[in-house]
């Protein structure tokens, strides 16, 4: 067999020897408490693999502190009962030393009292109604405050002085109007309607029949993932309402497969696949060149569970050590640069971010229109700093 | 005991009844085609029974039924009924809710529904002016004659009839025990009529038996004189 | 083996699982700690669902909701009055007087005189869903999706909860093991298997159901309760209509009504989910619901009694159960009979009674009066209303006018446990027995308004009035009181049933063709201990017989009812001298009896009647 | 008013086709077939897959429907065939069987959201009103069905026999009808009934695992309080269902989707036999 063969034969097999090296040596878990089942395992692929393609690429840079960082994913049922299971497992079980998780709210709440009694550092990156405050936790995904701005401003621009707000009867939905609603009567405008449905409605009859009534100039919806928005979405369509329509819950990818149902929503978000910036090519060019097909669609609740990663990295290393104690305050010293921007936990616990308002085409895809440079939490956990 | 193979039913050593209770015990009883025959005896003597245990609605704890020399013993109803048997209960025997119409249809398998009608017709032809009428509606004695006139439309070989005159006018039992007749005369239907109206029972059967407490306590012809006496005896006080 | 060898028996287990309990935490990883403390509240609330549907046979979809019941009131005081010794108190009071308040709407809708299985589940059903919607909407005040988190609780270490819930489990299984072993507890089998002739043994069977409701709505708010204070948070879905039913699959699974099954079934499951479903999510989901169907349909008695049966069949070293009941009876002395007085008047008085159907009438016009010692035959032919007129003697609901009068107490439109109270006994016609209960314990169960029975300890004798013991004695059941009832034959059955009904010590005794089916050994038995009652007794017999010689031989009255009303109302005589009665029963409305004299067909008919015929006999 | 009045016949009309099938089934066999919200959602899926193989929308209901009888057919057999004699038990197994489909369909369809292609979108115009097109439709298909399952039930020697089975089934025995046939075939008609339905509602909703499930409780309690004639069940649907609508409109969407159940619950308390004639 030729040199260059036997030679690239030697490097693969060092290669191989320095990874099993480091194997061998002692390693830095990461729990990963996800809705592989319920209502987020829309999301929970793309969740997993965006922390694959960190740890990976920790990994393939010499792990933390020259321990090999390694994954421990368990299914939360998206709900309680399941994250209760999940963090047991995590925590008791599996030792982990840290926690990143993208879920509902129930679940994060069910987990936080096990995360105190297992006193570890916990990065939460699923965007949320806010107020939810922990020693142990951080949060890198936004929050009302940061959400409702750029979709009323725009609204405000196009002359819309009344609107209607849609919600589901759910933590989120009721925290996310009731903020919008103080945002818009701040602003000027006038809120000429608020209702809720049942968090699992598929039928919107009543609600639309008043919105045809008041006949508002902008609606702005917060429903349920999934169904609840989708159902919502069509059946406004079918009742041929034609006005501003800000959508608070709908992420890219459901937009893109509601097809020319979408079409004209409006979204504000923190991460669009086609935010131009060098971070955000190189990081979809990584996660199409690890997963190929299988590729997830990188999105609003993944991309910061990827960023959160890399932050608990920066952090231990900033430590020095993986002991909470000295971890947890370091993560609100650090900064990372992700494909979301710089982005860093520096404002009680939570992040400013880079927030964008798009619009979806009829091909599905969002356009974004204009962009709001480190948009910040507000007043958030004020008893922690 | 019977030699008649043919027997157009024939009942074996038949016990049966319900939840442990043996109502019916070792009955038995064979009729010849084209035969009428009068199961008479008082209430609770296991007439009715007998009738659902022929029928398959009762669990047979021994014995055998054949019809025709074929064995059914172990046949659910709706097959016992399909190999030509009428069987016209004492009581719910009707689709209240149904019109008369659908009450004989239901009843008559054969394809030719107009041939059935023109059986109706000769028995009981005031029924067709009221085929569209709600079977409920019909008075107690039309009921009786559209249970008689549906078994009879179905061109069944067999008719099984549980009590057909109880609380009936006599007028309306003498057209009923005319009908019966006619129809044996026309189409050699043997039946097995369960009785308590003794004077009906002897006037349209050939031969009578009589039930008490569940078995086989006398039989003989109705031709005989004293056929009415000999039945009255086990009937009342 | 004696009551107190028994109980002692119980309560060594109880204690060995008590110090199972105790040892946990340090065999068991924190892991499995943490999982199997929530594992053990859920398993104390599957045992209410078992004792609601496996014993009473109320299957029940909501117990869910007391669990959250329990939860919330923890959450909601320690959330919004944050946590102290007093408002742990508060707490737990909310808690439980809230469950108490629901259950006994639910119950007040659900187990109403002659509701249906069916709509008791249904109403189970509906109670989850709301439940969920109103934490929903419930805002910041309950925290809506994301539910309560954050507030201070009890503060133990993760054993001590262990502890706690374990011995909460162990506890609340022994009493509700005691209790559906004890005579009360056979109660609730009685009802699940005949709820109707526990009404006519006297007994207010909705009332029982509510009161059973209540108590497991109280223990599942406990367990709620403890729940919270471990968990230190509290979701909608704990109230939900998914965990109501997963409470049920358990259940189904372990095996219901055998208490120890849905226990191991929810620890088992509950545990092993917990493990599986991180890995497979959905498959583990699969399986459960493949598993469940198979029970349903395959093993409907659920997989502990399959687990127990394959031993026993293989070796036989499990002796089966034991031969129940090693009861004495015994005359019950006079001084303590407490059947009603014999009010003034006559026992029994019937005015003007009648009962239509929409435009059918069954009953019209019927006055009599019956006096005590006096037995009344009801004849007359199929279709008469000699049943109806029982039933609605008995159940004051049943009659469409009319007034009936028992011990000088009008019964007005009280339900039959009321009608049993004035001093009715109603024997129906098909022998109406608790089928898997063994003679004893249905004698036991139909003295139960009598002699209140023990919540915890089996009665060793069971004292019966004279008459009872009479006919137990003259038909030999007292030699039968180990067997089950379904193993008796029909004319055991039926003096069985008759002896019940005698247990009550009636003033008036409704009997509903007493001797179908029997054999003539057994009418004559039957015959005598009637007119035993009657002359010595002094009891006022009501008969229902189509046997006239048999009325003949004990009744002193006959009444006659033809298309529901009395022709005639007199002694035996004058019924077989009467030729309307003749009538009556050789045919409807024809005149003449021997066929002589028979319809005008008769000259036909024999043209038509061939000659010689053989008839088999 | 206009507006309303439509919502409330269109509403009725969703609930009849949706209610219909569990009814048969009730009506005949006297056991809830609580698989009935997982066959919905085998229709929903059936849906999907006609418009993603580029098949006319149209052709969804009828494929839809075919699933359904299919997966009836099954059922009936195997499962609850066993439990006539155990109607509470049936509740629980064909509830058992709504997880197993839920989960085998997420195996292989993921738990995403899908969406089925509508056979009809925009609004028409109705006194003035513009309207939903497609739950206009949904009044004239609703009312199809009840008029062919009447047609069916009245007309054909099926119908005669089923009905016969409903009204007292040792009397239609007595007369040489096979029972377990009419059953059979009863299950698998509402089986088939269930997953048209499944496709009926997709373009209103998406198609997701447990798309069924919310459909499930309303149908069931409309077929409680109807018992077993389709006539009542349409009277139910106009009452229960434009209750909901109003409740939703005065007051508040989320009492709106307790409204069915509730109202449902306490007429049977006040009256046991519902909507249905004594």
């Amino acid at each position: 067999m030729s040199r260059i063969a036997s030679l690239t034969v030697g490097v693969f097999t060092l290669g191989l020897l320095a990874g099993s090296a480091l194997a061998a040596g002692d390693t830095i878990t990461i729990g990963i408490p996800v809705g592989l089942s319920g209502a987020n395992s829309v999301v929970a692929p793309s969740v997993v693999q965006a922390s694959e393609l960190a740890v990976d690429e920790i990994n393939a840079k010499g792990g933390i502190l020259g321990k090999k960082v390694v994954l421990e994913v368990a299914d939360d049922a998206s709900g309680a009962a399941g994250a209760q299971k999940a963090y047991d497992l995590l925590i008791f079980k599996k030792k982990v030393d840290a926690i990143v998780a993208m879920e509902t709210s129930a679940a994060r709440n069910a987990g936080l009292p096990i995360v105190n009694r297992g006193k570890i550092p916990y990065i939460y990156t699923s965007f949320y109604e806010g107020r939810s405050c922990n020693p142990y936790m951080y949060i890198n995904a936004w929050v009302p405050e940061q959400q409702v701005a750029p979709i009323v401003d725009y609204f405000n621009k196009q002359g819309a002085k009344t609107f209607f707000l849609i919600g589901s009867d759910y933590a989120f939905g009721r925290g996310m109007l009731a903020f919008t609603k103080e945002y818009i009567e701040k602003n000027g405008g006038k809120v000429v309607g608020d209702e809720y449905a049942p968090m699992d409605a598929t039928d919107w009859t009543a609600v639309l029949a008043k919105v045809k009534a008041v006949n508002p100039d902008a609606i702005i919806t917060s429903t349920a993932g999934g169904a609840p928005n989708v159902t919502l979405t069509k059946q406004l369509r079918a009742a041929g309402i034609k006005v501003l329509y800000g959508n608070l819950a709908v992420d890219e990818g459901t937009a893109r497969s509601m097809g020319a149902d979408a079409e004209g929503i409006y979204i504000a978000g923190s991460y669009f696949t086609n935010i131009d910036t060098p971070a955000n090519k190189s990081f979809l060019a990584a996660v199409e060149k690890k997963f190929g097909n299988d590729l997830k669609t990188p999105n609003e609740l993944s991309v910061p569970q990827y960023e959160a990663i890399l932050a608990y990295k920066a952090a231990v290393e900033k430590a020095g050590t993986t002991e909470a104690v000295k971890v947890v305050p370091a993560l609100a010293e650090v900064s990372v640069e992700g494909p979301r921007g710089t982005i860093a936990m520096s404002k009680q616990r939570h992040a400013p971010l880079t927030m964008y308002l798009g619009q979806v085409k009829a091909d599905g895809s969002v356009s974004i229109i204009s962009s709001f440079k480190d948009v910040d939490p507000g007043e958030q956990c004020p008893k922690l700093k | 005991m019977s030699t008649m193979l043919e027997a157009a039913l024939n009942v074996r050593g038949l016990s049966s009844g319900y939840a442990g209770a043996v109502v019916v015990r070792e009955v038995n009883l064979s009729i010849a085609p084209g035969e009428i025959l009068a199961v008479l005896g008082k209430n609770g003597m296991g007439k009715s029974t007998l009738l659902k245990a022929v029928m398959g609605f009762l669990p047979k704890m021994s014995g055998s039924v054949s019809l025709g020399g074929s064995e059914v013993t172990r046949l659910s109803p709706h097959r016992v009924a399909r190999l030509g048997v009428g069987y016209v209960a004492q009581e719910k025997a009707l689709f209240q809710d149904m019109t008369v119409e659908e009450n004989l249809r239901l009843a008559v398998r054969r394809p030719d529904f107009e041939a059935a009608l023109a059986e109706v017709e000769a028995s009981f032809p005031f029924l067709l002016q009221r085929l569209k009428q709600r079977a409920g509606t019909l008075s107690g004695g039309e009921q009786k004659m559209l249970l008689m006139a549906r078994s009879l439309a179905t061109g069944a070989k067999l008719l099984l009839v549980d009590e057909i005159t109880e609380g009936l006018q006599p007028s309306v039992i003498d057209r009923l025990a005319g009908v019966i007749r006619s129809a044996r005369e026309r189409h050699g239907t043997t039946m097995l009529l369960v009785e308590q109206h003794l004077p009906f029972a002897l006037a349209v059967a050939d031969c009578w038996a009589v039930l008490d407490r569940g078995e086989v306590a006398e039989t003989g012809m109705a031709s005989e004189p004293d056929a009415g006496r000999r039945v009255l005896k086990h009937m009342s006080v | 083996m004696t009551e107190a060898r028994r109980l002692s028996l119980i309560l060594l287990v109880a204690l060995a699982a008590l110090v199972a309990v105790a040892v946990g935490p340090f065999l068991l990883d924190t892991y499995s700690v943490n999982v199997l403390t929530r594992s053990l509240l859920y398993a104390a609330v599957a045992l209410t669902v078992d004792l609601l549907w496996g014993f009473l046979g109320i299957l029940t979809f909501g117990q869910s909701v007391f669990f959250a019941c329990g939860a919330y009131a923890a959450g909601l005081v320690f959330t919004h009055m944050d946590f102290s010794g007093s408002n742990a108190l508060v707490a737990l009071g909310l808690g439980v007087g809230g469950a108490l308040l629901t259950a006994a709407i639910v119950g007040w809708l659900a187990f109403w005189h002659g509701a249906s299985a069916l709509y008791a589940s249904v109403i189970t059903l509906v109670l989850p869903i709301v439940a969920t919607q109103l934490l929903y909407s419930g805002g910041t005040f309950t925290g809506s999706s994301s539910g309560l988190s954050g507030f201070t609780s009890f503060d133990l270490s993760v054993e001590a909860w262990f502890w706690l819930a374990g011995s909460f489990l162990v506890v609340v299984t022994t009493l509700a093991f005691v209790f559906v072993k004890s005579d009360a507890g056979r109660l609730l089998v009685a009802i699940r298997e005949n709820e109707q002739r526990c009404k006519y043994l006297g007994l207010d069977t909705s009332r029982l159901k509510i009161v059973v409701y209540l108590v497991c709505a109280v223990v599942a708010a406990l367990a709620g309760y403890l729940y919270a204070g471990y968990a230190m948070v509290v979701a909608p879905e704990l109230a939900s209509f998914v965990f109501g039913t997963e409470l049920v699959i358990w259940t189904a699974l372990g095996g219901r009504g055998t208490l120890l099954g849905p226990v191991f079934g929810a620890l088992i499951v509950d545990y092993e989910s917990a493990q599986l479903s991180g890995s497979y999510p959905f498959v583990w989901q699969l399986i459960i619901g493949v598993v469940f169907v198979l029970v349903i349909v395959a093993f409907p008695r659920g997989l502990l009694p399959v687990v127990f049966d394959i031993p026993r069949r293989l070796l036989g070293w499990l002796r089966p159960r034991a031969a129940r009941a090693a009861v004495t009876l015994s005359t019950l002395d006079l001084a303590e009979t407490q059947g009603v007085e014999p009010g003034n008047g006559p026992a029994l008085a019937v005015s003007g009674v009648a009962k239509r159907f929409g435009s059918l009438t069954v009953l019209d016009a019927i006055d009599f009066e019956a006096r005590a010692g006096e037995l009344v035959s009801l004849v007359g032919p199929n279709g008469a209303g000699k049943t109806t007129l029982m039933r609605c003697i008995a159940d004051g609901a049943e009659r469409s006018a009319g007034a009936i009068v028992v011990n000088g107490y009008d019964i007005g439109r009280k339900p039959p446990e009321a009608c049993v109270a004035l001093g009715v006994g109603r024997k129906f016609q098909m022998a109406n027995v608790f089928e898997t209960l063994t003679v004893a314990e249905c004698l036991q169960i139909a003295r139960a308004r009598h002699a209140r029975p023990s919540l915890w300890r089996r009665a060793r004798d069971l004292p019966l009035p004279k008459a009872a013991m009479h006919v137990i004695a003259t038909t030999g059941l007292d030699r039968q009181l180990a067997t089950p009832a379904h193993l008796l034959s029909h004319g055991m059955k039926q003096a069985l049933e008759l002896s019940m009904v005698l247990a009550l010590e009636p003033r008036v005794l409704l009997l509903d063709e007493p001797t179908a089916g029997l054999t003539k050994t057994e009418r004559m038995q039957i015959g005598s201990i009637l007119i035993d009652l009657t002359r010595k007794q002094g009891l006022c017999v009501l008969l229902v017989e189509h046997d006239l010689d048999f009325v003949r031989e004990i009744s002193s009255r006959v009444i006659v009812l033809h298309q529901g009303r009395i022709v005639l109302d007199g002694s035996v005589e004058d019924v077989v001298a009467s030729e309307l009665v003749k009538q009556v029963y050789a045919g409807s409305g024809h005149a003449g009896i021997a066929h002589e004299t028979a319809s005008p067909d008769r000259g036909s008919a024999e043209a038509v009647s061939s000659a010689k015929r053989e008839m088999p006999v | 008013m206009i507006a309303q009045t439509l919502d409330i016949v269109t509403t009725a009309a969703i609930l009849y086709a949706v209610a219909t099938g569990l009814l048969l089934v009730f009506g005949v066999m006297k056991i809830i077939n609580f698989a009935h919200g997982g066959l919905m959602t085998l229709g929903g899926y059936a849906a999907l897959i006609t418009t993603q193989a580029g098949l006319n929308p149209w052709l969804a209901i009828p494929i839809a429907a075919l699933f359904g009888a299919v997966a009836g057919m099954a059922i009936e057999r195997l499962v609850v065939r066993p439990l006539y004699t155990r109607p509470l038990d049936a509740i629980l197994a064909t509830w058992g069987l709504s997880i197993i489909i839920g989960q085998l369909i997420t195996i292989l369809f993921g738990r995403g959201v899908h969406f089925a292609q509508s056979p009809l979108s925009g609004t028409l115009d109705v006194l003035g009103e513009s309207y939903s097109a497609y739950r206009l439709a949904l009044v004239g298909i609703a009312a199809a069905l009840g008029i062919g399952l009447t047609a069916l039930l009245q007309g054909t020697r099926l119908g005669l026999e089923t009905r016969a089975v409903i009204m007292n089934e040792d009397l239609a025995r007595g007369l040489g009808i096979n029972s377990g046939l009419v059953r059979f075939a009863t299950f698998t008609l509402g089986s088939a009934l269930a997953g048209a339905a499944g496709a009926l509602i997709t373009p209103l909703s998406s198609v997701d695992p447990a798309m069924g499930v919310p459909w499930l409780v309303s149908a069931f309690m409309l077929v409680l309080v109807s018992g077993a004639s389709l006539l009542s069940l349409l009277a139910a649907c106009i009452v229960l269902g434009g209750a909901q609508v109003l409740v939703a409109t005065h007051f508040s969407p989320v009492l709106g989707g307790l409204t069915i159940a509730v109202l449902a619950a306490i007429i049977l308390r006040v009256r046991p036999q519902g909507f249905a004639r004594d």
